[in-house]
């Protein structure tokens, strides 16, 4: 059979549709649909069960009301600061001195990375513990002689999100070191060469040569960062509950503890929207940016 | 070859052969020194879980966790293992480990093979419409989980899988699938687009070169899909506890549930003892393929 | 373009766009049976992907492709009897060379037997039987590229794709798989489309070259005309290493004889050949390094002299550069006559050699 | 056969208490598969509720009975236990009788009641006086007095854990015990904003002014290891329901000798009739809807009452039991009971949106010391103006 | 090799391991004042390796590098007074031209006027002014390249180190940059070390070459006698392309002559310059296609008849391909005159021209 007639566009490459029904399902049903439902119902005053009972902006009016909100994006700000600037900063170091051909690096990343293994749930009960002003660091300095030595970030609200910061950069900045090895190690030798060739000391090549061109790891790191950031959650309710008090809150925490603790699903919903909304704005215009258009990476 | 002309003649005291390195040089001592300092700043929580988990309880309350145990002691280990209590249930970690393990090894399995299509079809078969499922994927990244949990029990039950071992293997698929994609995405795209196209001439399908071509060259990224995986799903603690029911609770909501049934004092030797249990699976296969992990995340994510 | 009878391949307004950039434009290309074609070009004139076009891996937005009178715009690559050798081997890297050379036919589901006799036949044509075993990784680059071009072989297909097939190799394997290919064509017959930018391999290799700029097919000829009578400028100076000489200046018509006149220098365009009519107006003069002779004699229909600025010994011969009506240009010599820098020169030639350009359209006048 | 039943119950006492529900429950020939929940039952409730909504539900379940499960009734995702509960003559046996009022909607019931909890105890450690050189106290009004001598012997003078719903808890019961009944009511039942932003009520968040100094350096997050802070006396006291009864006596103390307890802190002596409660959901196989029947039975039965109460340090649901066995403080609520000084609780008369927006704030009341009594009061009673 | 007065760069016994690999063994390398030496060999023989070796960038395990007289073996590359270039350019890509120029002389904390000066004449020399403002990926193959030499030319220095610098573009810059590579050199003067494996970038630019293989350095000479006296089999097969015949026979005393004996073949030997006292013995017979001439009747040396096999047209001339003592041999000829398939043809050349080598050893006898 000779097809001199082109083929209806949709039977074109079949196998490949058919095999993406899982991802454009996934994409629509649960992404876009799951994401919809919620918004939709951020509406009502759904309590316990969904209803279709709506309410206006009542909900996110109640939200911008509540101070245990306006704390958690407080907290979510900082942590998102903190854990961003300190895992790039300490990731690029870790990865930088490992880059410089050194012994045992094998051992060293594999220290560096370990934590990463663990959950958060391990990761937060480890902290909790090690900061606990009673058997953890400071009652240990304090033994040693050092009466007045305090350091019991679980235990001060004004300091409790850098608690919970010190364990979220154990455990994610091994990670970190990761891509930003394999990204170091993507540069070109000679670079290297060019600059000692130039006599650039070392810490102003990272700084005005390599780190520019580690461009699109830092976008990867980025990316991989940042969405930690927004989710976290089972950090803050295994290290503190989000206390002493509610210091310690997070939107994520918010949202679980209004939809099921409280049983107010659409307060919930509002929190999660605009949690939702804000990734948006942030994500959608770099992703098209990134992966849309024509351009074959 | 001639010797050397006059003006540059040898002298024994000049310098000659490799450059003199100091073991201790300021270099080597601010280099290693660091590592060493950032090194022992990592291992220290997991001293501390493991000198504390072979304590007795008396040595624990005397104080110093950083103090290694007087007398070592395995009894902890037993307890979290096998006798520690939730509720009424008091065989400790040992049946969330089956548990772990009956829904790791097909959730890995399945969210890595969806993806992996996912990611072949999106760098060699780009039909319309494909990048902007990618993107919706890539966003559905960032979306917080406890925005999916209502809506997925509402797709779960209506397809009757809620409470299944294979709903909680969809849920794993389903949210490992946007990163995982992108990591393959990316592999593939780096590959050679020739081998593809010979393929093609070749003969083979769609399934085909996947098969035989693309899975056959890939094995960093799938070290890597398979240790990211196993990581997540092993760790999951929130998706564990709402989407099974207790006689298949994972090791992780095991561990909560010893560590949260506190009675009298918290038996941190026990807690500590069962943490490092439920570490330990995806802790060995760190340390087992840390050099395939690095290797694979250059492959395969690091070029956007 | 001559008809041709029968095209093995042939091209019917072929366009392909890439989103908004035009690649190819309405391009058309006929190829007789067992006739060695070599598409050349500089990178990004569409060689490539005119060849995937024909091979049927990319879509194209207009026009039809016949494969042996068969309309197969719409086939899979699979259908459409080609066999493919691209500039990387793409060889399977985790199977052995036997495995690479089989795989297209286990996937067509051949007979066990019929799949090793034509392996067998393959890897006796390009003398790779003792590297059946081996994997890709543990060949030379001549050996895989052996095994690629083996790979296309037992399909048994009747036409061959090239892409730049040699182009990763050093310069020394270069030349010998050159010459193997050509033997492998001659032994085969088939119809052969070769892709390349390398003018050596399409001279040696082709019946007809095509040479292309922009998508656009420039000249489609054997290769001594090309070489002898460009077209255009652009096809006068793709070719040729040493390239050709340029000299702008001005074509005059004087008494009877036309004249190419640049500064002081004046050319009689007695023994040129013209195209057409010609017409008086700006053009080019073009004339290949080999065509002008240094210091041998005033026997030339035009000699001139001139001053040595640079001498660059090539080996085999030395390439000395002067200057011609303020304009570079470069003569080559033989080793043994080789003047110094500085050193004044006569230089002659016969404009019969010489090919003339309008300057503002570069097509040969 | 084989029946789920999940609970949070996982402390000590709790787990030692439902134990006998499952033993004599297992004596019916059925079998409890235990499905314990650890932590609050915050933690708990969402998993069960996802579970029921999500179509996977359990054979039984606990809740707070009130007003956590009104939804799910009304979804008609539970089952309903009046026919059991006819043959039961659960409407005579039961008391008091708010607590089956409590299971009643449309007239029709859809839960067990199985436990009395009242939340307004005050345990108080006697070596920790001891040590401290005063007496034990007999009212909350001594035990504030008391305080500095506590801290300066090193002790703590109240343990408040950090998880929210203790605070809020101690919050409540220093609003029945400080400002009584009436005002308690008039907050919660009758959610009269007005009142609560009043000088009634500012009196009641003096009285949580001097709670939260005296909890300043618990450091503890859950209810049973403040109460283990009792204890071993490195507290002096804590406000906490009758269920810190059952660490008590896991850890072999003496009401009385070791340990004395203040029901309504010394002031207010009323038992608030909250509790736990059992429901079942809706469920297609007849065989578990049988053994649904039977657990429901075998719940109220006076045996398992006596049993479980004992070990969990609640009161009965049903006035009809021997409870000879009781210790001290036991007796001291079943005489309280007796007397019909009883009210209902926070659980039954809010809910859980309101409950947690004021679990919220006593939680950052509690943890923060610079939250002045005026704003905290606003706070207050802004979320009984909103409450429902 | 000659003694130089006061080298430029002088290297002693420098040897060079990987771990157990030895990449360099004791190598001596003299390079004279303002000398263009171009390091040649086959991929992985240690060219890199030796230039980075001089620059500094690789830390030697014996021996002694001197520049300009003095002793900088343990010098870090930028105190050694060298600027390098690299085959990957290695430019900074986020910095505009003219920061990648003036980053090294601001990092040293040259005055301003003074690096705008240097970058001026840099610029001015290269002609690259006008692109001082783009960023490399604004800029063609050719400008990156150029702005990469710049990048050593600002630096002042006495010594050009290059590596590959062409190896990345396309033959006709790669032609064009050659030439201006050449007349740089010219004008400034510098010692210059270029490492290629491009036979043609080595003779047109090279005051001497050093042909290097497994990390000896197998002759340094002028570019013209290690093309028509290469010391050993190797170096005559690297150079020239189309590369040199060989035929393997045996070296024979006959009478006083001596002659080169394969199957049928006999060369007299008699215009042959022995590089010392011959001896009969297996030997192979080397000669360039180019002093190879085609039906020209008998007035050389030697000749003899044969069959053309292939014919390769390569535009200017043609290689015709036959067999002499049943081994390939190869013979150029300008176009004009070219035989076509399966012709008898008569071969003609001097011995000469030829090279003749020891077949065990293959150096030159
Ligand atoms: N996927 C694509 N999307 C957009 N443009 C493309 C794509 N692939 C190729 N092109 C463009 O099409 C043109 C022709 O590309 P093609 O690969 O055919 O060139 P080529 O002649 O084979 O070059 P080379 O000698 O470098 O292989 C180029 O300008 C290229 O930029
Ligand atoms: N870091 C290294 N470790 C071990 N061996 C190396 C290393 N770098 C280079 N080599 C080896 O040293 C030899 C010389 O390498 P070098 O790069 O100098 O070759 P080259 O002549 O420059 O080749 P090319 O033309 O391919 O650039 C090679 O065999 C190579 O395998
Ligand atoms: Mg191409
Ligand atoms: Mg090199």
């Amino acid at each position: 059979m000779s097809k001199s007639e082109r083929p209806i566009r949709l039977f074109r490459n079949l196998n490949a549709k058919v095999a993406s029904i899982p991802m454009i399902l996934t994409a629509l049903v649960v992404f876009v649909g799951g994401t919809a439902w919620t918004v939709l119902y951020s509406f009502t005053n759904s309590k316990l069960l969904p209803r279709l009972n709506f309410v206006g902006l009542d909900q996110y009016h109640r939200l911008w009301a509540t101070p245990r909100w306006l704390i958690s994006i407080e907290n979510l700000l900082i942590y998102g600061v903190i854990s961003l600037v300190f895992s790039l900063v300490i990731g690029f170091i870790l990865a930088a001195l490992l880059d410089q051909k050194i012994r045992f690096e094998d051992t060293f990343r594999t220290i560096f990375l370990y934590p990463f293994a663990l959950s958060f749930i391990v990761t937060g009960l480890v902290w909790q513990w090690l900061l606990n002003p009673d058997f953890g660091i400071q009652g240990v300095i304090r033994g040693l002689g050092w009466t007045s030595f305090n350091f019991d970030p679980l235990y001060n609200s004004s300091i409790v999100i850098y608690g919970i910061s010190i364990a979220a950069l154990w455990q994610g900045t091994g990670l970190i070191m990761c891509l930003m090895l394999a990204g170091l190690r993507g540069i070109d030798e000679d670079i290297w060469k060019a600059a000692r060739v130039d006599g650039i000391p070392m810490w102003k090549t990272y700084l005005f040569i390599i780190i520019p061109m580690m461009r699109p790891v830092f976008i990867t790191t980025l990316v991989i960062i940042a969405s930690g950031i927004v989710k976290v959650y089972d950090l803050v309710v295994a290290q503190t509950s989000g206390g002493p008090g509610i210091a310690s809150e997070v939107p994520a925490k918010y949202v679980y503890d209004y939809m099921f603790f409280a049983q107010n699903l659409g307060q919930g919903f509002a929190a999660s929207t605009m949690m939702l909304l804000s990734v948006m704005i942030v994500i959608v215009p770099w992703a098209y940016l990134e992966f849309g258009g024509r351009k074959r990476v | 070859m001639s010797a050397p002309s006059g003006a540059i003649r040898a002298d024994a005291s000049e310098p000659n052969g490799p450059k003199p390195r100091h073991m201790f040089s300021r270099r080597n001592i601010f280099l290693y020194g660091t590592l060493i300092l950032v090194a022992l700043y990592y291992l220290l929580p997991l001293y501390v879980m493991i000198v504390t988990s072979l304590k007795g309880m008396p040595e624990i309350r005397l104080g110093n966790i950083f103090s290694p145990p007087l007398e070592i002691t395995f009894e902890p280990w037993v307890k979290a293992w096998s006798t520690a209590c939730t509720g009424l249930n008091c065989d400790g970690l040992s049946r969330g480990f089956w548990n772990s393990v009956r829904i790791t090894v097909p959730s890995v399995i399945l969210s890595i093979a969806i993806a992996s299509v996912n990611g072949y079809a999106l760098a060699n078969w780009r039909f319309k419409g494909a990048d902007t499922f990618f993107i919706i994927l890539i966003v559905g990244a960032f979306i917080p989980y406890q925005v999916m949990i209502y809506p997925i029990v509402i797709i779960l039950r209506e397809i009757g899988l809620y409470g299944s071992l294979s709903g909680l293997v969809i849920v794993h698929s389903i949210f490992g699938m946007p990163i995982l994609t992108l990591l393959f995405r990316n592999y593939f795209t780096s590959m050679p687009e020739e081998l593809f196209r010979a393929a093609r001439v070749d003969g083979a399908g769609f399934w085909g070169i996947y098969l035989r071509i693309m899975v056959p060259m890939s094995l960093p990224i799938f070290v890597v899909a398979v240790i990211l995986q196993v990581t997540g799903i092993w760790n999951d603690f929130l998706f564990g506890v709402v989407y099974t029911r207790p006689d298949t609770y994972p090791m992780t909501v095991q561990l909560n549930n010893i560590v949260n049934s506190v009675q009298g004092v918290k038996e941190y030797n026990v807690n500590m003892a069962a943490t490092i249990l439920t570490g330990l699976v995806p802790l060995v296969i760190y340390f087992i393929s840390g050099r395939l992990f690095v290797r694979g995340i250059a492959a395969g994510a690091v070029k956007g | 373009m001559a008809e041709i009878e029968n095209p093995s391949v042939s091209i019917q307004n072929l366009s392909l766009n890439y989103g908004a950039v035009s690649v190819l434009q309405t391009l058309n290309l006929d190829i007789a049976d067992g006739e060695f074609i070599v598409l050349l070009g500089p990178s990004g004139c569409g060689k490539s992907t005119l060849l995937n076009c024909i091979a049927g891996l990319l879509d194209i937005s207009k026009g039809r492709i016949f494969i042996k009178g068969k309309n197969v715009t719409w086939e899979e690559p699979k259908d459409r009897g080609i066999g493919m050798v691209f500039q990387s081997y793409a060889l399977y890297p985790q199977m052995t060379v036997e495995k690479n050379l089989s795989f297209g036919l286990r996937v067509a589901g051949l007979a066990r037997g019929e799949i090793a006799k034509r392996i067998a036949r393959a890897a006796e044509i390009l003398q790779i039987e003792p590297l059946l075993q081996r994997k890709p990784s543990a060949l030379s680059g001549g050996q895989r590229q052996r095994v690629a071009i083996g790979r296309a072989l037992v399909r048994d297909v009747d036409v061959f794709l090239f892409d730049e097939p040699l182009s990763n190799l050093d310069a020394k394997l270069r030349s010998e798989l050159r010459v193997e290919i050509k033997l492998l064509h001659r032994r085969l017959q088939n119809t052969m489309i070769y892709v390349t930018h390398d003018q050596i391999e399409a001279m040696t290799l082709a019946d007809r070259i095509a040479v292309m700029k922009g998508g656009v097919i420039q000249q489609l000829d054997a290769p001594q005309t090309i070489y002898n009578r460009p077209v255009n400028r652009f096809v006068a100076g793709f070719l040729g290493s040493p390239a050709m000489n340029f000299v702008e200046g001005r074509l005059e018509k004087r008494g009877d004889g036309w004249f190419f006149v640049a500064e002081d220098l004046n050319i009689p365009l007695g023994t040129y050949q013209f195209d057409g009519q010609p017409e008086a107006g700006p053009a080019v003069f073009g004339i290949r390094p080999e065509h002008v002779s240094l210091n041998s004699g005033t026997g030339w229909p035009f000699s001139t002299a001139a001053n040595v600025e640079v001498v660059e010994p090539m080996g085999s011969d030395t390439l000395v550069w002067l200057k011609l009506a303020e304009q570079k240009f470069s003569v080559r010599v033989t080793s043994e006559r080789t003047p110094k820098n500085d050193e004044a020169v006569t230089v002659g030639f016969d404009p019969m050699r010489a090919s003339l350009f309008n300057a503002e359209t570069g097509s040969r006048i | 056969t084989d029946l789920e039943v999940t609970h949070w119950w996982t402390s000590g006492g709790e787990a030692a208490a439902v134990a006998e529900l499952a033993k004599a429950f297992d004596a019916t020939g059925n079998h409890w598969v235990d499905g314990a929940i650890a932590g609050s039952g915050g933690t708990a409730r969402p998993i069960m509720i996802s579970r029921i909504t999500g179509g996977d539900p359990m054979g039984a379940t606990q809740f707070n009975h009130g007003r956590q499960a009104e939804e799910l009734v009304q979804a008609g995702l539970m089952r309903d236990l009046t026919d059991v509960a006819t043959k039961g003559k659960w409407t005579e046996v039961v008391r008091p009788k708010s607590l089956l009022d409590s299971c009643t909607i449309d007239g029709k019931i859809y839960c067990v009641p199985v436990n009395i909890h009242s939340w307004q105890w005050l345990w108080l450690s006697n070596a920790a006086f001891e040590k401290a050189g005063v007496p034990v106290p007999k009212n909350w009004n001594e035990y504030v007095a008391a305080a500095p001598a506590l801290e300066k012997a090193g002790i703590v003078p109240l343990a408040v854990g950090g998880q929210a719903w203790q605070s809020s808890g101690a919050f409540d019961v220093l609003l029945a015990a400080v400002g009584g009944t009436d005002t308690f009511l008039k907050v919660y039942k009758d959610k009269d904003a007005k009142f609560a932003a009043g000088p009634e009520v500012a009196k009641v968040f003096k009285a949580a002014d001097d709670a939260r100094k005296m909890a300043k350096n618990t450091n503890v997050q859950d209810w049973n290891q403040a109460t283990n802070m009792v204890i071993t006396g490195k507290a002096g006291g804590q406000i906490m329901g009758d269920w810190a009864q059952g660490e008590f006596q896991v850890a072999g103390k003496t009401a009385g000798k070791d340990y004395t307890c203040l029901p309504g802190l010394g002031l207010n002596e009323v038992i608030a009739t909250g509790g736990d409660a059992f429901y079942f959901p809706l469920l297609k196989d007849a065989d578990k809807s049988k053994a649904q029947e039977v657990l429901a039975e075998t719940l109220l039965d006076p045996k398992t009452q006596v049993a479980f109460n004992l070990k969990k340090g609640s009161l009965p649901v049903r006035g009809d039991v021997d409870l000879n066995a009781a210790n001290d403080c036991m007796k001291k609520g079943l005489a309280i009971l007796a007397k019909g000084a009883v009210m209902p609780w926070t659980d039954q008369l809010l809910s859980q949106d309101s409950q947690k927006q004021k679990e919220d704030l006593f939680s950052e009341f509690f943890a923060k010391p610079e939250m002045t009594l005026e704003e905290a009061q606003k706070r207050f009673a802004d979320i009984i103006a909103t409450a429902d």
